[in-house]
This record gives structure tokens, C-alpha cells and sequence, in this order.
């Protein structure tokens, strides 16, 4: 399917704000991290640089009752489920109102009544805990699903392999990512496994396997369309491997020297936002005077809610002692 | 009479018929009803949507267990052997456990630990799995040693709104048994029992030891009312009060439990009666436990390794002639 | 290859050992289960029956340095290497001069003297250490290799997938057998995997996976030599699928009746002793004379073994202390 | 004078140019130098055969880890986090500590296992997890506080013919130096050290606590050769006699730790002074110890979470007060 028909069918609406949530992803990191850079963050920072079509053109695609489970460099889908960039501040700055309630910090985050599943740090976590989302809305038969992202490295783990099994065999309305950033921290993918792709890897299940242009948000949308529409018609889960590529360190505080140079090179040519815009601008979706418009009102978004997130009140101590138990 | 085992299997079955959110999840517990027969019969009623067969992967199916408990559901989790459980300690002590301190969504899930020795199971299928799991905060961990309580503590764990780590003993699965009116009822999570009152030395125990104690308190004469025997039944939140007050009449204190020494939950009460009632004390705090050793297989050795009524009644006289 | 080519190479004097060790392992494990129902053993039975081509066909071709891991069937493959009769009477019967000293019981056992590594009941926790000892024999460039067996069931675990991947990916050398039973206990295969065949799900590593009849010696034989010699070559692992059939319930204990009544017949069908025997007389491999022979030689060894195990000495208690750690 | 990290990567560096076996493996901590930067420059001096970086797949490499020390290496396994060794929980506690015990082979592994808070690390980052270890026959582990320990320590922990869990602390690894002449020693394996002599109470603490212990000592004035500080270093085996020979002088005991407190060490250090000493206690056994939630983000949160001087400080008046 050509680039302009995709977009035909997708309709000007949401591929403005498909553009709006990347946007909102990248300006947002781009500041949090100043921020970070300025002492002013407690905790380290983690970001989707590079990655935000991945997250944007797969959960764009939800309704009120789908969920995700995002990774930590899937910002744009918080985003789009609707967590504020002002909760997100609150979060980073370890804020009592933050979704977490400065119990967590970072992307390490969620909020249920959003249904946006939390993120654990122990790696693909959030795969065997997806499928048990996706089990009950296979019981409940909503029509509804999950997406759950995870990186190339966290599917090296057990779980990941449980996980996926499991919800092939249960055949659970789940849709799996991989955010194929081509690195876990500072090791790249030939080192994790003995297959070219996350995909190869992933072929042992029973579920359909894709694997897309993860620069590409449209690549991303159709290939998480039909995913999504298999679980809603009670198909069970699909893989989809997004290559991508992560154009910073493993978290703020890495200068990842251990990345060749040609790398960031190649990862800058294929950045997703300019490469969307220029799609948009040849289907003549967008004008420049639109994404002005639509660049300033991210910054000031984004400088609101970084003002929002530092103004707002450090949690007391003696908080940290409820609800470890639920009543 | 029902065993404890049956028991058991009746709280699931009067839990599930009462709430349809209930559903169990486990390896070879539909058709073939579980390795020890727990929930036989219970696929025929409430069919394979909820008694699910899972591969073997404990990870993978408590993982599953804590989304659908996020999703309002409450799964019942069954470990074919406690031991298992190391396979999914990381989903136990970090998603189940930590999610709702940190996020503030219960996570309703029951999971059923058949546990501990007596049967040459070696060292793989006889552990006290809660030597490890007791220090995880957001995790309650019940440990019920009579017919009654084995239903009742069931039931509360499944209408209770946490992660519940639920200790059934494989060693009196069919060797205990008792008359139930088939009432519905729950033993409260947190409460300890005062199996027999007494005034010069209090036992704390959980589980199949509290037969031991009962067995070991019948081999010892002229003691009538001296000892007071408390079943802990829920070891997290522990009923630090019924401890505390028995402990402060008594002055003298014995902790019997199956689970190896170093590091067992003797320590943590240990610690809360040497502080918190240290001026009650008049003899030492010991403890009757099972060596530091994994558990072996062969029946003398297993013998061996398990404390038994012996173990405990000598430690009885000689805290009582202290 | 046809069978008569692969005898010949074979050569009559291994041939004859395969038929012994299958025929030793059926037989002691016939032995064993009437033991086991006397009430004479403290633990459970865990039987191959049915499935002695396994064990036979692979470690038959191992070097005195080489090591294996058995799963909880693999008898067979114990006897040879080395592990005596009487040494696995003695385990069965928890005496103080079994392989584990009565430690542990049933196949729970090993003995490393004879580079045979131990068992541990948690599925597939035997993968990646075999890929540990693999490592080694990669670093000491031994030409060695390590032969690793498990369940079906087992490769639905996390440590299964780890270890696979590791082995995969630092290209040790080591082969990975699936004893596909088509049971894990009573759960069947279909409800393990939404893949028809583990062979299936072990394409995602990287590494050459095969699958084979599991009930042909031969057939196990010659996948398994091509593995073993990618190995010692130095060309990494392999995985190789034995289909085959559980011909007893999960342990004596179990009567099986899960197990459908036409399971059974093709199993009895495709038994791999008496095929074996089959294409030794076709092949004028063997003689009837020969057989029988063989037959009461091994007869004779079971029960001088289980009279042996029997008559061993008990462990006294206190014993049970000593040992937790290494001086 | 070099960090409390120099002095690991100094034994970790001496021990692999002693001991061909030695080896070290892990996530990026070959050309990265590990997430702390512990093993930095290493993969340059011993290739990448020796220092091997490994996918995320703790569970996969603690298993390679024990079949190579069954084959007589010495790997050094690198946990990123302490935490993560809960992925690895059953083959450490099943397959590592189990081997000696049934099986007789040796299973020489070291546990790295970066380890506490005090940096923000959140719930995943900041564990204790010794009190989900502690209970492991088969399994030793060790505590340094010291640069001297935390070399020494690690130097014998790699002899070594058991798995041991080293538990390395983070707060500490730039923050504490000392000078070490470069000489090649081992800290014994079981052994405490006592920090500062004192009759009338003793402090048992390990880790980063130690220093919190010291600094809350210096809070308090006029208290001369009251407090005998109490370094375990080691928590299993455990030097009970050190232990047991100070309470009996002192009479008094404060047990710190920074793991939560229920589960945690000081139960078990409590429970044997309340028996082995109980004759000699003139006080309550106390303890300072985090309280039981998981561990927070938030600086005021993670504050109030850590025990500090004050709360040490606190506790030593009122018990010297007794
Ligand atoms: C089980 C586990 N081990 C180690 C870590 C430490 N760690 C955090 S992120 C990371 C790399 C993750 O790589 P990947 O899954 O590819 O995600 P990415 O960061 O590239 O998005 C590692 C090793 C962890 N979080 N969990
Ligand atoms: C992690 C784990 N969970 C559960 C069990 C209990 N169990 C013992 S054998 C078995 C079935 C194993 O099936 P498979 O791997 O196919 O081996 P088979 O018995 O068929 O040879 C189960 C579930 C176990 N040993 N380990
Ligand atoms: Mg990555
Ligand atoms: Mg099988």
C-alpha cells in the first residue's frame, strides 16, 4: 500500500495528531532532559530519541478501553492515552501528584485509570502481565486489546518467552512490540542473539510475526492496524518487531561513546518526524504554516508542564509509609 | 468428616460459585484435577475458562495472574510444588507485591503453595518457601494448619484485595480431617489462634509443626495449663498482639517451624519478643527448627531433618524447667 | 541414508551396545515400577519407557570427556556412561552409597566423576548450565561437547529460552535434545504450544535444529552425530527434537488415563526396541541367539542390581548435616 | 587512596592475573566497563574470553555461571543490580546452593550484587535483597563496609569453594577511600570485626550502615568506650562467636540495617542472642532498619525510608538510658 493511500485512509485528523504526539514525545525529552542536565531531576532520565513512531503509530490506533503496557522510551504513548505532560513532570521531578506519587520515578510509571499498565524495571516484566490483561478481556469478550512494548533486550529474557507462549497458546488479544533500538544499554543486538532479527527470534510461537521500519510511523500504523484488528476479532496475538534507532545514550547520564558514529548517521537520516513531515508535505496533508502553529504550541505545552512538574509539592516523608497494603 | 485437602477444594468451589471474578490458574489442574487432586471436579463445573491448564512457565502464569488481578479478577494461582515458585520470585516480589504501593491498583491474587516435607519429596518439592518471601513488603502469607482454618484462611485470601501467599501443607492434605457444617465462613487474615491456654510457656507455630506441638504437648505430663499454644495462621500481617499478651503472661517463649533455621520467621519473632517484651522474658527465646540443610531424601534422613514431637517436648521441659 | 548404510558405518560391535543399553534401560525401569509397587521405595518412579532411543542413540557416541545433563528419562544414557545399575538401585532406594548419597531420589542424581550432570526438578534449569559447561570446554578448546536432554514441557520455561540464547550466541558446544513425549505431566502438547513441533520454536536461535523420530535409534543416532561433530568442530550448538512416546503415566504413581487409548497403540506401535531389533535382523546385524542372550545377561544384571540397592546400607540421620558446603 | 569500587576491581583485576579459572561475566561490562564501571579496563587487560558480556538474561548466565564452576572456573558473575537477582532466584538458590550438598561438586561462583539505596534509585534499583537469601543453605554471603573488606572480602569470596552473594554496596563505591598498599590479602570469610570497643552496648550492623552507625556515634558525647561496634562483613556464616562474646559483655544490643525490617537480618541476629545470651541481656534487643514498604523514589520519601544517624543515635541513648 503506497504512503499517500495509507494516508488518505487514515484522514488528515489523525495524522495530525499522530505528527502532534511525536512532536510532543521529542519536545518533551528534548526539555527533560535540560532539565536533568541542570541537577534539577533526582533520578536518571531515559529517553525514546529517535523512536517516537513506534509508540505513536501503534497506540494512536486504541480506544477508550484498549491498554498498553509501554516501555520506558514509549512517551508518546503515555501521551496519547492521556496522561498530561504536566503529570509527566511531576513524575520526573518526584512530585506528590505525579502518577506514581514520587513512590517511582521516570517512565517507570502508569496510570490504570487510563489503562496505561505500569512499567516494571526487571525486563519484559510486562510481557506475561499483558497477556493476563489480555486474558480477561478475551473472558469478558470486549473486542478490546493490549499493547505491550519491550526492547530488543528484554526479549532475552524468560519471560518474554513464557509470555509470549502463553498468549499464543490461550491465543489472548495481545499485541507484542519490539522497540528494536539495535541496543541494551550499551550492547548491541549481535551480542544478544545468534539471529539478525528480533523477528527470527520471534517465529517460534505461533503468532503472526512482522517486522517494519520502526522510523516509519505509517510502516508502524499498518502493520499494528492489522495486529490489533486480529485480537479484536478474536485472532489472537500478533509480533511486531519495529527497527529503530536509539539516538542517545542508554539514559542521560551515558555518553555512548560505544556507538559507532555511522550509527547516529544513518539513525538522523531516518529520524521519524522529519521523514513524516516530508510525507505529509508531499500528500499535501500539512502546511508549514500548521506546524509552526503546531511547534509552538508544544513548547509552551511543554514548558507549562516542566513549570507545573517543578512547582508542584515534594511528597513528606512519613507518606512513604501507606498503602503497601490495599484495603 | 472432610480432609484439609477437601477443604481446600471447597473454598475454591463456594469462592468461585460466589464470585464469578474467581478463577484458577495452574499446571494440570483442569482435567487431570492438580498433582494432588485439589480441584478435581472443578473444570466439569465451571468449565476450561476457569480452570485454566498452563504450560510450565511460573513466571509466565503469575505474571498472567497479576494483569487479570489489575483487571478486577482473582486469580488463584496454583504452584504444582511451593518450590516452584522460585521460578516466578521476580513477578512475586515485584509486580504482584510492589504494584499497588507504588501504583495503587490491588492485586487480588491467591496463590496456593503446596508446601513442606514428611513425604520423600527431597530436595526440590518439601521447601518452606516463606523463609524468602516474608520480607517482601505487599505480600500476606497465611499458613493454615486445620481443616477450618485451610477453608476459611482460603476464602479470606480470595476476597482479600492483596497478593496472598497461601502455605498449604502437603503433609495434611489427607491427614487431617474435621467436621464442616458447609457454612460459609472466613478466619480472618491476621488473627492468631490459642490452640490451649496456659501460663508458663507460650509455643508459636504455623502449619503441619502445629500437630507436632499438639503431639509433643501429650508427651508430657503434670503440665496441664503451663503451656499455651498459639498456630500463628498468618505470618504476614502477624498478630503481634495475641503474641505479645501470651507472651507477657507466659515470660517464656518456644517457636517451632519446619522451615530451616538461619533465616526462618523464628528470627523475626524472635526479635519482636526480645524487644517488644523483653522485660516479660524469664528464659531464653528458642527455637525448634529444621537444620540448615536442604531438605533430603531419603527416610532417615528426612527423619532426620523434620523436628518432630521429640524435638519439641524436650525443648518444652527444658524451657519449662528453666 | 538408508538404515543398512548407516549400520554398516555404525559397525555391529556399537550396534549391539545401543540394543544393550535400550534393552537395560527398558528392562530396569519393568524392574524398578514392580519394586516401586511392592512398597519398597521411600520416593516416586519416573520412567522412559518407550522412549530408550533417545538417550541410546545420542550418548552412545560421546567420548570419555565429554559430559551429559539427562532429563528424568534418559536412563539409558546414564548406563552409559557409566553409571552402574547398582549405583541407580541404590539412588531408587536412598541409600548412603547411591550417586547422591541418598540426598535425592529417583533420576534426581548424577555423578560428575562420570561427567554426568546432576538433575534439578525445576525444568530446564539444566539448559543454561549445560551451556556453562559448555562455555568451558570452548575456553579449554578440548574439542568436547556437552549433551543437554529435556522435556517438552521444559522448553516452555524461561531458563530453556536463556540458556538456548546463550549457547546461540557465544557458540558453544553443546546440543540441546527435546524429548518431545507430547505430554508434560498430563497436559499435551497442544496446550503447551500453538506450534506443532518444539523444533518449531527452537528455530528462533540461531543455531541448526532437527527434527527426528525419537523412536528410531538410528535416526536419533545419525542427527545427533552430525550436532556432536558440529560441536567439537567448533561450530556451536544444535537442537534436535526426538518425537516419541510416554508409554506410563507421569510417574508410577499415575494411571494415566488422560492419555487417549490410541496414544498408547501407535506408541506400542513404533516401540523402539523392537523396531530396532527388526532392522538388526533385516540388516543380519543380530542374531535370535544373540538376543537372547543379551536378554538374560541383562535380566541377570537388574536383579543383582536391585538386590544390591536393597541390601545397601541406610544413611543415619545425623549424616545429613555434613556437606552443605564444599571445604 | 582509592574507592570502595577501586578496591572491587583491584581483587577482581589481582584475583584473574593470580588465577587462570577466574572469570567474569555479565551485562556490558566488558567494553563499557559495567553500568557502576567496576570492571573498567579489564576486558582490555584479559580479552573478551574472560570478561564476557552477556544478553539480559540473569536466570541464563547465574546457570552458565554454576556449570562452569562445576567444571573448576571461578566465574565472578555481575548482577547490574542486586535487584536482578531476582530473575536469577531459583537457579541461585536451587542449582548453585543445592550442588555441594547433594552432589558433591564445588560450585565456586561469586554473586556481584550491587546493592542499596541512597541514590534515587526507586523501588527496582535500591534493594537489600540478603533477606530474600539468607535462608539458602549452601549459599554464604558477605558485606563489606570498608575499601579493605570490599578487596579482601572479594579476594576470598573468589577462593572460595561455595557460591557466595557479595554484596556490594552502592552508596558506598565512591564515596568511602583508603589507602591500600597494593599488597594481595584475604578478609577470612566469617569473620566480624569489631569497629570500636565498648561495655555497655554493642551495635551489630554490615554495609553502608556501618558508616551510619559511626557517624550517629559521633552525635552522642560523653559515651566513651560505651559502644561496641560490630562490623559483620559476613552474615553467612555467621561469626556468632564475636557476637555472642560482646553482647555478653555489653548486655545490650541495637541491630542496623538498611534492608525493610520484617524478614530482614537482625531477626535472625536477635533470635540467637534471646537464646544464647538471653542471661546476659540487660535491655530490649532493638533494631533500626528500613520500615516495610518498597523503596520509595522521591528524595523526602527515599529519606525518610533510609535509616540515618538520628534514628541510629536515637536508639543507642535510650537503650545506654535502659
Ligand atoms: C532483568 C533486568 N536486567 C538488567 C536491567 C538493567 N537494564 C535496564 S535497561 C537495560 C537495557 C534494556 O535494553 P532494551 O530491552 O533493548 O531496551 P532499551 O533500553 O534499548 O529501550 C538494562 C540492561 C533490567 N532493567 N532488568
Ligand atoms: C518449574 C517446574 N514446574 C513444575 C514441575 C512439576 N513437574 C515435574 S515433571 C513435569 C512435567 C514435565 O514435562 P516434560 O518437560 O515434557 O518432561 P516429561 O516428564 O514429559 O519427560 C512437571 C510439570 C517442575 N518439575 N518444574
Ligand atoms: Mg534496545
Ligand atoms: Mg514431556
Amino acid at each position: 500500500m503506497g504512503d499517500t493511500s495509507i494516508m488518505e485512509e487514515v484522514g488528515s485528523e489523525t495524522l495530525h495528531r499522530m505528527l502532534y504526539y511525536m512532536k510532543l514525545h521529542r519536545f518533551y525529552e528534548d526539555r527533560i532532559e535540560i532539565v536533568y542536565r541542570q541537577g534539577k531531576l533526582a533520578g536518571p532520565v531515559f529517553l525514546g530519541r529517535g523512536q517516537e513512531a513506534v509508540g505513536v503509530g501503534s497506540a494512536i490506533q486504541l480506544g477508550k478501553d484498549d491498554y498498553i503496557f509501554p516501555s520506558h522510551r514509549d512517551l508518546g504513548a503515555f501521551f496519547i492515552r492521556g496522561m498530561t505532560p504536566e503529570a509527566v513532570s511531576l513524575q520526573y521531578f518526584g512530585r506528590r501528584d505525579g502518577p506514581m506519587r514520587g513512590r517511582d520515578g521516570n517512565t517507570h510509571m502508569g496510570d490504570w485509570s487510563l489503562n496505561i499498565g505500569l512499567f516494571v524495571s526487571h525486563m519484559a516484566d510486562t510481557v506475561p502481565v499483558s497477556a493476563g490483561v489480555a486474558l480477561v478481556l478475551k473472558m469478558r469478550k470486549q473486542g478490546n486489546t493490549v499493547l505491550c512494548y519491550n526492547g530488543d533486550g528484554a526479549t532475552s529474557r524468560g519471560d518474554w518467552h513464557e509470555g509470549l507462549n502463553l498468549a499464543a497458546v490461550m491465543q489472548l488479544p495481545v499485541v507484542f512490540f519490539c522497540v528494536n533500538n539495535q541496543y541494551a544499554y550499551s550492547t548491541p543486538l549481535h551480542k544478544q542473539m545468534a539471529v539478525p532479527t528480533v523477528a527470527d527470534r520471534a517465529s517460534g510461537y505461533g503468532m503472526p510475526v512482522d517486522s517494519v521500519d520502526g522510523n516509519d510511523v505509517l510502516a508502524v500504523y499498518v502493520s499494528a492496524r492489522k495486529a490489533i484488528q486480529r485480537a479484536r476479532d478474536g485472532q489472537g496475538p500478533s509480533f511486531i518487531e519495529c527497527l529503530t534507532y536509539r539516538m542517545t545514550g542508554h539514559g542521560s547520564h551515558d555518553d555512548a561513546r560505544y556507538v559507532p558514529a555511522e550509527f547516529f548517521e544513518e539513525g538522523k537520516k531516518k529520524d521519524p518526524i522529519l521523514r513524516f513531515v516530508a510525507k505529509l508535505k508531499a500528500g499535501d496533508m500539512v502546511t508549514d504554516g500548521e506546524i509552526t502553529e503546531m511547534d509552538a504550541r508544544i513548547m509552551a505545552e511543554v514548558e507549562d508542564a516542566m513549570a507545573k512538574g517543578e512547582a508542584g509539592a515534594l511528597p513528606e516523608g512519613p507518606e512513604a509509609l501507606a498503602g503497601v497494603f490495599a484495603d | 468428616m472432610i480432609t484439609y485437602l477437601e477443604a481446600i477444594r471447597q473454598a475454591l468451589q463456594e469462592e468461585m460459585r460466589r464470585d464469578p471474578n474467581v478463577f484458577l490458574l495452574g499446571e494440570d489442574i483442569g482435567d487431570f484435577g492438580g498433582a494432588f487432586k485439589v480441584t478435581e471436579g472443578l473444570i466439569a463445573e465451571f468449565g476450561a475458562d476457569r480452570v485454566i491448564d498452563t504450560p510450565i512457565s511460573e513466571a509466565g502464569f503469575t505474571g498472567m495472574a497479576v494483569g487479570a488481578g489489575m483487571m478486577g479478577m482473582r486469580p488463584v494461582v496454583e504452584f504444582q510444588f511451593s518450590d516452584f515458585m522460585s521460578c516466578a520470585f521476580d513477578q512475586i516480589t515485584n509486580f504482584a507485591a510492589k504494584t499497588h504501593y507504588r501504583f495503587g491498583v490491588p492485586v487480588p491474587v491467591v496463590f496456593r503453595a503446596p508446601t513442606g516435607g514428611g513425604f520423600n519429596g527431597g530436595p526440590f518439592h518439601s521447601g518452606c518457601l516463606e523463609s524468602h518471601f516474608v520480607s517482601t513488603a505487599g505480600l500476606k502469607i497465611v499458613a493454615p494448619a486445620t481443616v477450618y482454618d485451610a477453608k476459611g484462611l482460603l476464602k479470606a485470601a480470595i476476597r482479600d484485595n492483596n497478593p496472598v501467599l497461601y502455605l498449604e501443607h502437603k503433609y495434611l492434605y489427607r491427614r487431617v480431617k474435621a467436621e464442616l457444617n458447609g457454612e460459609d465462613y472466613v478466619v480472618p487474615i491476621g488473627q492468631a489462634a490459642v490452640r490451649t491456654e496456659g501460663d508458663r510457656l507460650t509455643i508459636l507455630t504455623y502449619g503441619a509443626m502445629l500437630h507436632v506441638c499438639v503431639d509433643a504437648l501429650k508427651q508430657i505430663s503434670n503440665t496441664e495449663g503451663a503451656v499455651e499454644l498459639i498456630d500463628l495462621r498468618t505470618l504476614v500481617p502477624l498478630d503481634k498482639e495475641t503474641i505479645l499478651t501470651s507472651v507477657k503472661k507466659t515470660g517464656k517463649v518456644l517457636i517451632v517451624h519446619e522451615a530451616s533455621r538461619t533465616g526462618g520467621f523464628a528470627g523475626e519473632l524472635s526479635a519482636i519478643i526480645a524487644d517488644e517484651a523483653f522485660e516479660y522474658l524469664d528464659g531464653p527465646v528458642r527455637r525448634v527448627t529444621a537444620p540448615d540443610i536442604p531438605v533430603p531424601f531419603s527416610p532417615p534422613l528426612e527423619d532426620f531433618y523434620l523436628p518432630n514431637a521429640d524435638d519439641v517436648a524436650q525443648a518444652v521441659r527444658e524451657l519449662l524447667a528453666y
